[in-house]
C-alpha cells in the first residue's frame, strides 16, 4: 500500500502526532472505564454525575488536575523532580511507535521493532526511581528501590517470553511477526504447549513492569502511602497517572501483536482487530486488578526468580527445538 | 499452578459480584428509605389549643451531656388559657455539639421537645446550626415527620411495671 | 514529640531480666539499645507516622530499619487522647453512658453495657429477663458488624486501596450497613445509640423485628461464603502465614485478650467462663487456633462471625416477655445517686475483655474515678515483640491483624 | 409509613432475599410482644442442653477459687477481703510479693488493669485523713470459672512510688506509664517510666483531683 506522505520523516511525524492523541485520549476514557468496571465489581455506581453515566469525568479530572496546585518540596532535587514525569510519559509512550496497528500503518517499521519496544518499557524503571530519590521523602524512596528491583527482575522472563514469537518467526520486526502470524497460525497456538504458556508468562510480566496489581509493590498504598508518587501532585501526578495507564495499553497491544496475531482476523477490518484484542486484554488487566491481593516484595522477587526465569528459559529452548525439528 | 486455580476463583467471584445490581443508590436523585424511629434533629411542641409546651423548667438544660441547650424562662399569662405560667422566652439548642443522645427529650415533663426524621440541612455559618427558638417551633409546625420518642412514649417504653403477653 | 529522646532514654540496659529470658525461639527486646545492633548497619529511621493510610486512627509507630528489615519498633499513642476518664468524673451517672459509646467507636454497644454493668453492680439493681436477651442479642449483632468492619480493613491493608482489597471492603461495608440499618430500626441512631441506661435499656424490640434480624442474617451468611473466595487465596496465605506469631506465653504476659488470646491457643472467652447477661443460658462455643500468626487471628474472627450469627439467630427467636427496665424512665440529673464503692466488672467485646474499675464517693452525683480497661491497649502494647525481623508490608498486615481501635485505647 | 427500611436488602436480588416483607412495624412503637419467660427458658434449656451444667459448673469453681484466695488472703497477709470497696487494702510494701504469689501459687496469669486514684486530704469522722493515692491492681485466672483478683493499695501522696509489676507482667508496661502519666505515681523497677498519652512536656497530671477540668494548656489548647 503506497504511503500517503512521500517523505519518511513528515509520515513518521505524522503516524506519530495520530498515535499520541489517539493513545492520549484512549488514556483518559480508560479511566472512566476503570472505575465504573471496579464500581460494578464492588456493587457500586461509579462516576454517574459528570456528563451521561458520567463519560465526561476524565475531563473533569483533567480540568481538576490542571487548576490544583503544583508543590515542589523544599528538600527536592528540584530539576530531577520535575524530569521524572514527563520522562516516564515519553518512554511509555514511545513503546507504542513500533506497534503494528494496520499492515501499512506503523509510526515506524522498525526491523528490530521488538527490541525497540521491550528497550524502552524496560527503561521504565529509571524515571520512577528518579522521582522516588528526587522527591525527598522516605517512603517515595522506599518505592522507587523496589520499583528498580522490580523493574530489573522482571525485564528477563518478559524478554525471554517475547523472545518465543521472534525465534519461531525468525524476525524481530513487529509487521513481519504479524504477517507471518496472518500467513500460517496465531503464535499463541502454533508451537502447542509452547505458545500459550509463553503468552500467560508475557502476560503477567507486562502486569509487572507496569505496576498493576498483584505486583503494585512500589506504590503500594497501604504500606507506602503513594511510592514514589507521593510528593507529586497537580498535573505531575496527572502524568505519572497517564503513563502507567499508557503503559499498560501499550503492553497489552505488544502482547496481542506478538501472540494473538496482530491485525491478522477474519471479517472485520484489520485495525479493529487490534484494537478489539489489545481492548480484551485490557479488561483483563483491570480485572485481576479488582480482584486480587498485593505479593510482598520477596515474595515477588523469589517468584520471578525460582519460577518465571527458568520457565521462560525453557519456552525458549522448546521454540528453537521446535524450529529446528518442524522447520 | 495453585494461583491460577485459586486466581480464577477470585475472578470469577468478582464476576459474579459485578453482574449483581449494585446497592448503592444516587443520593440527591434518589433517598433510601431509612427507619421510622429515626431521630437526626430537634422541634418545640405545641399543645391542642395551641398553646406552647414548654414551661421553661431546664430539665433538659442540666441533663444535656453536652451542655448545648442553653434556655431563659419568664413567667408571663398564657395567651389562650389566661393562668400565669412560666415560658420559655429564648431557646438555642446548638447542634454543632449536639451528639443525638435524645436524653432531653425523654427528661422533659411536657413533652415539649421532641426529635423530627428530617436531617437539618447543612448550612454554610456556624450559626445555621444554632436552632434558635422560632426555628425549633417552626420545625414543629411543618409536622417535619416528627419522631415516635417523646418523653411519654419513651417512659411508657422503659415503664417497669409494663407486662404484657 | 521527643522520639530522638525515647531512643536515648531507651538505652537504658534492658532490666526485665526474670521474665523476658528468651526462652522462646526469638523474643525481640523492646528496649534494644541501637549501639548494639550491627553497628555498621546504617538503620533508616521511619515513623508510620499518626497519619498513615493503615495505622488504623491516630497511631505512630517509630520504625529502625536495615534495609527492609524491621530492627525496632517504638509506638507513640496518645494522639487521640480526649480525657474520657476526667470528663467521665464531671457527668451524671445517666451521662456517662452517650459519651462512653463513642470510646470504641466500632463497637459502641459493649462500650455502653461495660459501663451500665458496673453501676448496676454498684446499685444492687437487677436487670429484667427481656433486657437481658435484648443486651446479648445486641452484643452478639455488634460483634458480627465489628468483625466484618476489621476484615474489610485487613483486606484492604493486605491488597492496597486500588485493589482486591478494596473489592473484599466494600462487600463486607455493605454487609456492615445491614447491621447498622438493623440498630436503626431499634434505637433510631445507625452508630451512638445510647439505648442502654441503668437498669436495662431505653428502646424496646419494634414489632416485625425478628423477620428484619432473620433476613439480614440469612443474607450476610450467604453472601460471606461467596467472596470469601476471594481470600482463600494462596497470596493472602503467604502474606499472612506465620507472621506476627504470638506464642501463648507472650500473649498472657502482654494481658491480650480476646481473638489475640484465643488465637495464641489459650480457650479464655468471658461470654463462657464469666457468663453475663444471658450467656449462661447459651452454650457459647469458643473457637480457639494455636497458629497464633495473623492467619490463625484471621480464622477465629472468621468463625466467631459465624458463631455470633448462630446466637444470634437463637436469641431472637426466643424473646421473653416483660419490662425492659426496672428502673423508673430518667426524671432528672440527681436520679441516680452512688455514694460509696469499688468494683471492676468486665464483658468480652470484639476486641477482648473490656472492663470497667469504677469508684464511687463524693457527693454520689458522679463517678469518683472511672478507669476504663481497653483491650487495644494491651494489643498496641505488643507491637514492640512483634514487629521486628519483619518487612514493611508485614509491619502492616501485623498491625490490621490486632485491631487496634484509638479512640478505644487513647480513651 | 415508610415502607421496607432496609431498601438495600430487597433492591439487591441476592439469592436468599426473600421479597422483602412488607412494613410488619405497624408504629415505630408498637413492641414485639415475646412469649412468657418460662417457655423461653424451657425451649432455650432445651436448643443448649449443656449450658445450664456447665454455668453451674462455673459459679462452683469460681466460689472455690473466691474461697482459696481468701484463705490465702486472710493467713498469708492478715487481711479481710472487702468486695464492696473492690478488694483488700494491702500494705504497699507487700504488693509486689502478693502479684508474685498470685501469678506462680495461685494460677492469676492474666495482668487485667491498674487503676490510681488521687484522694486529697479531707476531715473523715476518725480523724485528719492526709492526702494519698490508692492503687487498685487487678489480675484474673484463665480458662473456665475465671476469676478475678482485685486488691488496693494505700501510697502517701508525697512518696508516691509503689514497685512496678513489669518484672512479672510485661503488659504492666503501658498501663504503669498511664497511670503515671495522668496521676503522677511512680512505679519503682518500671523500666521505662516516661508518659503514655500525654507530650513530654505536659506540666502536672490531669486526673488529679486538684487539676481543674479547663485549665488551659499552652499551646496545646
Amino acid at each position: 500500500m503506497g504511503h500517503l506522505i512521500a517523505n519518511a520523516w513528515l509520515r513518521g511525524l505524522v503516524h506519530g502526532a495520530l498515535l499520541i492523541t489517539v493513545l492520549m485520549t484512549a488514556v483518559a476514557w480508560i479511566s472512566w472505564f476503570e472505575r465504573k468496571f471496579a464500581a460494578r465489581v464492588q456493587s457500586r455506581l461509579g462516576p454517574t454525575m459528570v456528563g451521561p453515566a458520567g463519560l465526561l469525568q476524565p475531563i473533569a479530572d483533567a480540568f481538576k488536575m490542571f487548576q490544583k496546585e503544583d508543590i515542589i518540596p523544599r528538600g527536592a532535587d528540584s530539576l530531577l523532580f520535575r524530569l521524572a514525569p514527563p520522562l516516564t510519559l515519553f518512554l511509555s509512550l514511545a513503546t507504542a511507535a513500533v506497534l503494528p496497528i494496520m499492515p501499512g500503518m506503523l509510526a515506524s517499521d522498525l526491523d528490530i521493532g521488538v527490541l525497540y519496544a521491550l528497550a524502552f518499557s524496560g527503561l521504565l524503571a529509571f524515571p520512577i526511581w528518579v522521582a522516588g530519590w528526587s522527591s525527598a521523602n522516605k517512603y517515595a524512596l522506599l518505592g522507587g528501590m523496589r520499583m528498580v528491583a522490580q523493574g530489573i527482575s522482571y525485564e528477563i522472563p518478559m524478554v525471554l517470553c517475547a523472545l518465543v514469537p521472534v525465534v519461531v518467526t525468525g524476525s524481530l520486526s513487529l509487521s513481519e511477526i504479524v504477517k507471518y502470524q496472518a500467513a500460517h497460525h496465531w503464535l499463541v497456538f502454533w508451537p502447542p504447549g509452547i505458545g500459550v504458556i509463553a503468552f500467560v508468562l508475557f502476560f503477567t510480566t507486562a502486569l509487572a513492569e507496569s505496576n498493576r496489581i498483584p505486583f503494585d509493590i512500589p506504590e503500594a498504598e497501604s504500606e507506602l502511602v503513594a511510592g514514589p508518587t507521593t510528593e507529586y501532585t497537580a498535573i505531575r501526578f496527572g502524568l505519572f497517572a497517564s503513563a502507567e495507564y499508557a503503559h499498560s495499553v501499550v503492553s497489552c497491544a505488544l502482547a496481542s501483536a506478538l501472540f494473538l496475531g496482530g491485525w491478522d482476523g477474519p471479517v472485520l477490518p484489520p485495525s479493529v482487530w487490534m484494537l478489539l484484542k489489545t481492548a480484551a486484554l485490557f479488561v483483563i488487566v483491570t480485572w485481576v486488578r479488582w480482584s486480587l491481593l498485593r505479593l510482598r516484595s520477596d515474595q515477588l522477587m523469589a517468584l520471578c526468580w525460582k519460577y518465571l526465569v527458568p520457565v521462560s528459559l525453557a519456552l525458549v529452548l522448546g521454540a528453537g527445538a521446535w524450529v529446528y525439528v518442524v522447520g | 499452578m495453585l494461583y491460577l486455580t485459586a486466581t480464577l476463583q477470585s475472578l470469577f467471584s468478582t464476576l459474579r459480584q459485578s453482574l449483581k445490581k449494585p446497592t448503592t443508590v444516587e443520593y440527591p436523585k434518589v433517598v433510601r428509605p431509612r427507619a421510622p424511629r429515626l431521630r437526626a434533629s430537634f422541634a418545640l411542641t405545641k399543645d391542642a389549643a395551641g398553646d406552647e409546651n414548654c414551661i421553661g423548667c431546664k430539665k433538659c438544660e442540666k441533663v444535656c451531656p453536652s451542655e448545648v441547650i442553653a434556655l431563659t424562662t419568664v413567667k408571663k399569662p398564657s395567651p389562650i388559657t389566661g393562668k400565669s405560667r412560666g415560658y420559655a422566652s429564648d431557646f438555642t439548642l446548638n447542634l454543632q455539639g449536639c451528639i443525638i443522645c435524645e436524653l432531653c427529650v425523654q427528661v422533659c415533663p411536657t413533652d415539649a421537645i421532641v426529635m423530627v426524621q428530617d436531617q437539618e440541612k447543612p448550612g454554610f455559618s456556624r450559626e445555621d446550626l444554632v436552632l434558635t427558638m422560632d426555628k425549633l417551633y417552626d420545625n414543629g409546625e411543618k409536622k417535619l415527620r416528627l419522631s415516635w420518642a417523646n418523653a411519654s412514649v419513651l417512659a411508657e417504653h422503659q415503664n417497669p411495671e409494663r407486662k404484657h403477653a | 514529640m521527643a522520639s530522638t529522646a525515647a531512643v536515648s532514654s531507651k538505652a537504658r540496659a534492658s532490666s526485665t531480666e526474670a521474665s523476658l529470658t528468651p526462652t522462646r525461639a526469638f523474643v525481640p527486646d523492646p528496649y534494644l539499645d541501637l549501639a548494639t545492633y550491627a553497628a555498621a548497619a546504617d538503620l533508616l529511621t521511619l515513623s508510620l507516622g499518626p497519619q498513615h493510610p493503615s495505622t488504623h486512627g491516630v497511631f505512630r509507630v517509630v520504625l529502625y530499619l536495615d534495609g527492609e528489615l524491621i530492627v525496632k519498633a517504638v509506638p507513640h499513642v496518645g494522639y487521640l487522647h480526649r480525657g474520657v476518664e476526667k470528663l467521665c468524673e464531671k457527668l451524671s451517672y445517666s451521662n456517662v453512658t452517650p459519651i462512653l459509646d463513642k470510646n470504641d467507636y466500632v463497637a459502641p454497644m459493649c462500650n455502653e453495657q461495660a459501663a451500665n454493668m458496673v453501676f448496676e453492680q454498684l446499685l444492687g439493681v437487677e436487670v429484667p429477663l427481656r433486657a437481658k436477651f435484648v443486651r446479648t442479642l445486641l452484643a452478639e449483632l455488634q460483634r458480627i458488624a465489628s468483625h466484618l468492619l476489621w476484615l474489610g480493613t485487613f483486606a484492604m491493608d493486605l491488597g492496597g486501596a486500588l485493589g482486591g482489597g478494596t473489592s473484599v471492603f466494600m462487600y463486607c461495608f455493605r454487609e456492615r450497613e445491614l447491621i447498622l440499618d438493623l440498630f436503626e430500626e431499634l434505637t433510631g441512631c445507625r452508630f451512638h445509640y445510647n439505648t442502654h441506661c441503668i437498669g436495662g435499656n431505653r428502646h424496646d424490640i419494634p414489632a416485625g423485628y425478628p423477620a428484619l434480624v432473620h433476613q439480614s442474617l440469612d443474607l450476610i451468611e450467604a453472601r460471606l461464603l461467596e467472596y470469601l473466595g476471594m481470600l482463600e487465596h494462596p497470596i493472602f496465605r503467604d502474606r499472612t502465614r506465620g507472621v506476627g506469631t504470638v506464642d501463648a506465653e507472650l500473649a498472657l504476659e502482654l494481658g491480650l485478650t480476646g481473638p489475640l488470646l484465643r488465637a495464641s491457643g489459650i480457650d479464655h472467652d468471658l461470654r463462657r467462663d464469666a457468663p453475663y447477661h444471658v450467656y449462661d443460658l447459651l452454650d457459647v462455643n469458643v473457637i480457639c487456633d494455636d497458629g497464633g500468626d495473623c492467619y490463625a487471628r484471621y480464622k477465629v474472627r472468621l468463625q466467631e462471625i459465624a458463631e455470633s450469627i448462630r446466637l444470634s439467630r437463637l436469641l431472637i427467636d426466643n424473646l421473653p416477655a416483660g419490662p425492659i427496665c426496672s428502673t423508673k424512665p430518667l426524671s432528672g440529673v440527681t436520679q441516680f445517686k452512688i455514694t460509696s464503692g469499688q468494683a471492676y466488672v468486665a464483658i468480652e467485646s470484639p476486641r477482648g475483655e473490656l472492663g470497667t474499675w469504677l469508684i464511687a464517693g463524693g457527693k454520689g452525683m458522679n463517678p469518683y474515678r472511672m478507669k476504663l480497661r481497653p483491650p487495644s491497649l494491651h494489643a498496641l502494647a505488643a507491637v514492640p515483640y512483634l514487629f521486628p525481623r519483619h518487612t514493611l508490608s508485614d509491619a502492616v498486615a501485623i498491625l490490621g491483624s490486632l485491631d487496634p481501635i484509638m479512640g478505644e485505647a487513647d480513651r | 409509613m415508610s415502607d421496607e427500611p432496609s431498601a438495600p436488602v430487597a433492591a439487591d436480588g441476592g439469592a436468599a432475599a426473600a421479597a422483602a416483607p412488607p412494613s410488619l412495624l405497624q408504629g415505630a412503637a408498637a413492641i414485639e410482644p415475646g412469649e412468657a419467660s418460662e417457655v423461653v427458658l424451657a425451649r432455650l434449656a432445651q436448643a443448649c442442653p449443656s449450658a445450664l451444667a456447665r454455668a453451674a459448673e462455673q459459679t462452683s469453681k469460681r466460689a472455690a477459687r473466691a474461697q482459696a484466695l481468701e484463705g490465702f488472703l486472710r493467713e498469708r497477709f492478715g487481711v479481710e477481703p472487702d468486695p464492696s470497696n473492690g478488694g483488700p487494702l494491702v500494705p504497699a510494701e507487700r504488693h509486689f510479693e502478693l502479684a508474685r504469689a498470685l501469678k506462680e501459687e495461685l494460677g492469676y496469669k492474666l495482668y487485667v488493669t491498674v487503676c490510681a486514684s488521687h484522694w486529697p486530704a479531707q476531715k473523715t469522722k476518725t480523724g485528719e485523713d492526709p492526702e494519698h493515692f490508692e492503687l487498685a491492681t487487678v489480675l484474673r485466672t484463665l480458662g473456665s470459672g475465671t476469676h478475678q483478683a482485685c486488691w488496693r493499695v494505700r501510697i502517701a501522696a508525697d512518696v508516691a512510688v509503689v514497685d512496678s509489676l513489669v518484672p512479672l507482667f510485661a503488659g504492666a508496661d503501658w498501663q504503669e506509664r498511664e497511670q503515671f502519666d495522668l496521676l503522677g505515681v511512680r512505679f519503682r523497677g518500671h523500666p521505662d517510666l516516661r508518659r503514655l498519652m500525654l507530650p513530654d512536656e505536659w506540666e502536672g497530671h490531669p486526673l488529679r483531683k486538684d487539676y481543674a477540668i479547663d485549665t488551659r494548656c499552652v499551646p496545646w489548647r
